[in-house]
């Protein structure tokens, strides 16, 4: 495999300073390796969002306007050092409080952690809202251990929508829960992305096989099963979100009337053409159900190096976030007019 | 050969050791990693240690503590990831136990350990058990209460062999914390990729006392 | 490779099929498969871009707000019939003429103008401007031969804004040539992607090779040079948009003071990272120059299937393109607030 | 056994052998296609074909014009690509040529080819020499002129002859035109795939001729 890059051991900050640039002025790199918006008003609830490279256009390219405030960026693959954390969070904070709003894994949350530990020694206000909106990678009861993956870009979206009007860092925490508590998403990885360090792919599996659930990473999913069609997989993955709509004591079913937002994600090999291909079917079975797309969107925005996969993501809407979504904004990985 | 205790410089030469084990070790650990997780552990792990020698190198120690601290800082600070925070915390945790200390002798090797332990249970919640690096961390700071009067170098001996078979038992475990939680039953058969870093570093430290 | 699709000799209808759906209600289908936007008003001089399937997000993802009214799509890789040029045609002229607006392709030349002829027929007045940004396949003298790529994006983009104001299809031609006039690009490939219905790559090439100035078909390109860094390359390839500038008589030299659109596109498989660590070494190489970057795009958007490749687009702006590149635009394919 | 020409149902058989001889070379048409272009050209000739086939089943034909004109028509709104135009146009101008005709026979042929020969060329811009199916048709079309005396069997073995020797010709040419262009002298050593096309078609008409 050819990848067009330099030091493999680099990849990371020559990355981000590449994604600086691409921003042409309106977001600045902080310290190590963190990106954060050019201008934030004094007094803003501040949002911080972050987590390892080689996702790209996530997690960092979800910083802009009306979008998030800044972004605490790792090395491929790894949360973010608290250092860097540290550094973001001070640069953003406008004297109101921050929230840091991302995927739950492990490395994320220790290092995330012991970075809010260092910023209110600063004297910073802090909390913490996890994306966990990986439906497959635990049951509902246990739905706070769950992993975040590509529902985050709808999450981050709307809550950086609303953060750039509410007043306290206790109101952006509970718009945060509930966009969280709304936004489920079950994902297929077909074939692994690699390392460029190493290049090593991360995973390995059958020719024959896809594996359903299966994290953004590679991680493990719930099962794998016989790769098969477009048409055939799509209706099994949106049966796991309404099943889990329906299990979940804490929301309402998904049902005729509601309104969600779709996002079809590709992992980054898999093309365009096969995303829209199981849009298609996605609204067919919707449009069944009597399940109304308020809007949609699709494309490789949450990508885990040349690998291959696909997920769907539903946030189900209410009047509230409905507003949030509505906000323009503009971000090197999502820009709405 | 019987050895009471390391110096200063001695502590700093074999925690050089355990960095170039550890860079060097880099594809068993990646896959590890592969196996149960997401396949970096051995670039981080290395990236650390790479920092942890930079470190070591470009400044002066006037305590054991201050080794163990610099390593620990140079750890977190670099790799990011859970074994940033994990590995960062051991070492941390392990020097906050070893205040003034100049010399590491068996009894020193059991404070370090016992609170590296503690530290990176409370960080990550995790117990022994559960698939992790613990599970070599925890066999060693058990074993290291056992050798408080042999000499170091056989206190480091006995120390990397629990390391070593908390390792291999971890083989046998079925994962529940970490990426590899998922793969429930499926884990077993691999072990756990912190716990072979563990393994190599404490092997190392014995193999530098012993030579 | 696993393609996660259905029918293999049905892709090309069902991702617009997909497509469709992305819009939202913003676009419909007419004809066979061709997209248009839904409301086009009277009299507006109307832009219809297309060509082969197999390129998404674009031609058809270019279609929407201040976008292009309408898009021919064809087959996988393959030009649209000119029954489905004159379906799109007939649907999106407003009684003020339609400019065609395509990559420069034999296969498209001709059925587009055949397309043309049947339109002329009904009564409607058609003219063409061939997109030709390519600079390695043909010498300045003969540009008008060369192919179009990457840089359709940005030429679709203003010439797009530019036809919701212009009065005339004259006037919106002289734009048309003017911003193709100004628009260059230069691009390689790593790595090919194959034909859906086949399976096969559509071309080979060496392990330690990449070809430069390869088409986005994998049509040959000038040369194939050893694989190298993405900060060897990077200057290499912005040579050649340079030296064509210059050699060119028709367009002034790039030089110092001059501001321009850059855009880094991935030929699909082609990680956005790797497109990141590209664009950095590019601003550097721009920064020296005395080269101001207006705006910058990254990412795949014109794609070959999982063919691995990257291109740069440049387009030299005055000030008329730059108020064309300045409204706000929203399509599947580019969104800009 | 001289066959004379060819009535109008006849002349429909053929035109479906010359659709499913096609369909059936789909992967050497792809191979040609890949070696010079973007390896689309097989699957093109197929749809292309396939939709040719449907068209011929479902409809009823009083002459011969009417046959290749449909043929033309159903491939130009199914194939798209240089060939979809190209081949349709042939189909399309050398129909043009056969006004009333009940009868298929070396005359009309040299008609067709002649017709559909200028048509291709007016429509593509290329000449013989450029690599392109030109290179087959234009040597099939001069080779009619010669046979217009002969039996239709005949007069198409020849004319198949004569596509089958453009099309091997065609090797050694470097191309001018489409997508091989940018090839230049690495274009030699490989047929191009429209003039494959152009020798299948017209043996195709020839094998059924003499069965
Ligand atoms: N909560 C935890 N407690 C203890 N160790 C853990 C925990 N989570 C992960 N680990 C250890 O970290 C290792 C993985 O490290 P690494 O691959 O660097 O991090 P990441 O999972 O972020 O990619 C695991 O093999 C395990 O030993
Ligand atoms: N201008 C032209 N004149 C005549 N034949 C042409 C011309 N351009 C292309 N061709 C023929 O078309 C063939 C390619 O057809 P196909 O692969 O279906 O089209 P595309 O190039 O659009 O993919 C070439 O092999 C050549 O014979
Ligand atoms: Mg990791
Ligand atoms: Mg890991
Ligand atoms: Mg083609
Ligand atoms: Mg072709």
């Amino acid at each position: 495999m050819k990848k067009l890059i330099n030091d493999p051991l680099k990849v990371a900050d020559e990355l981000i300073d590449g994604l600086v640039e691409a921003y042409d002025g309106d977001c600045v790199k902080v310290g190590t390796r963190s990106i954060i918006k050019k201008e934030i008003p004094e007094g803003k609830v501040a949002l911080l969002i972050g987590g390892g490279a080689g996702h790209e256009p996530i997690y960092h390219g979800l910083v802009g306007t009306n979008m998030a405030d800044g972004a605490a960026c790792g090395d491929i693959f790894a949360a973010p050092p608290p250092d860097i954390v540290l550094e973001a969070t001070s640069a953003i904070s406008r004297g109101n409080g921050v929230l840091y709003l991302y995927g739950n894994y492990a490395g994320d949350v220790m290092n995330f952690d012991i970075g809010a530990e260092l910023s209110e020694e600063e004297g910073i206000e802090v909390k913490t809202v996890l994306i966990t909106d990986d439906v497959c990678s635990a049951p509902p009861e246990s739905k706070e251990e769950r992993r975040g993956i590509a529902g985050l870009v709808l999450i981050v979206k709307m809550v950086s929508a609303a953060s750039q009007s509410v007043e306290t860092l206790d109101e952006l925490e509970r718009i945060a829960k509930l966009t969280v508590l709304q936004t489920r998403s079950v994902g297929v990885s077909m074939s692994p992305g690699s390392i460029p360090a190493t290049g090593k792919p991360t995973f390995e599996i059958d020719e024959g096989l896809i594996g359903l659930g299966m994290g953004i990473h590679g991680e493990p999913g719930v099962s794998e099963i016989p790769m098969t069609t477009a048409d055939d997989l799509t209706p099994q993955m949106l049966d796991l979100i309404f099943k889990d709509f329906t299990d979940d004591s804490d929301v309402d079913d998904l049902k005729e009337g509601d309104e969600i937002l779709l996002f079809v994600n590709s992992l980054g090999a898999t093309t365009m053409m096969e995303c829209l291909i199981c849009l298609r079917k996605a609204k067919e079975y919707l449009n069944k159900r009597g399940v109304r797309v308020y809007d949609t969107i699709v494309g490789p925005l949450v990508t885990c190096q040349e690998m291959s996969g696909i997920s769907f993501s539903i946030t189900k809407l209410n009047d509230e976030l409905k507003r949030y979504w509505d906000v323009p904004c503009e971000s090197v990985c999502y820009t709405k007019l | 050969m019987a050895k009471e205790s390391l110096d200063v410089s001695e502590s700093l030469e074999m925690v050089k050791l355990v960095a170039r084990k550890i860079i060097e070790s880099e594809p068993i650990l990646t896959d590890a990693d592969r196996n149960l997780g997401d396949g970096d552990h051995g670039i981080g792990m290395q990236r650390g240690m790479t920092a942890v020698l930079e470190k070591l190198e470009s400044d002066s120690f006037a305590d054991i503590k201050s080794i163990f601290n610099a390593a620990g800082m140079a750890m977190m600070s670099s790799m990011g990831g859970a074994s940033g925070a994990l590995f960062g915390t051991l070492f941390r945790s392990g020097a906050k136990a070893l205040d003034g200390k100049l010399a590491f002798d068996s009894s020193s090797l059991s404070d370090f350990l016992v609170a590296a332990n503690e530290g990176v249970q409370a960080r990550g919640g995790a117990s022994p058990g559960d698939k992790t690096m613990i599970d070599a961390l925890d066999p060693a700071a058990n074993e290291s209460l056992q050798s408080k009067e042999l000499p170091i170098n056989e206190a480091l001996g006995a120390v990397a062999s629990a390391a070593e078979s908390g390792r291999d038992q971890s083989k046998d475990m079925v994962a529940t914390m970490g990426r590899a939680k998922t793969l429930g039953e499926k884990s077993v058969g691999h072990p756990d990729a912190g716990a072979c870093s563990i393994a190599i570093i404490f092997r190392a430290m014995a193999e530098f006392a012993n030579n």
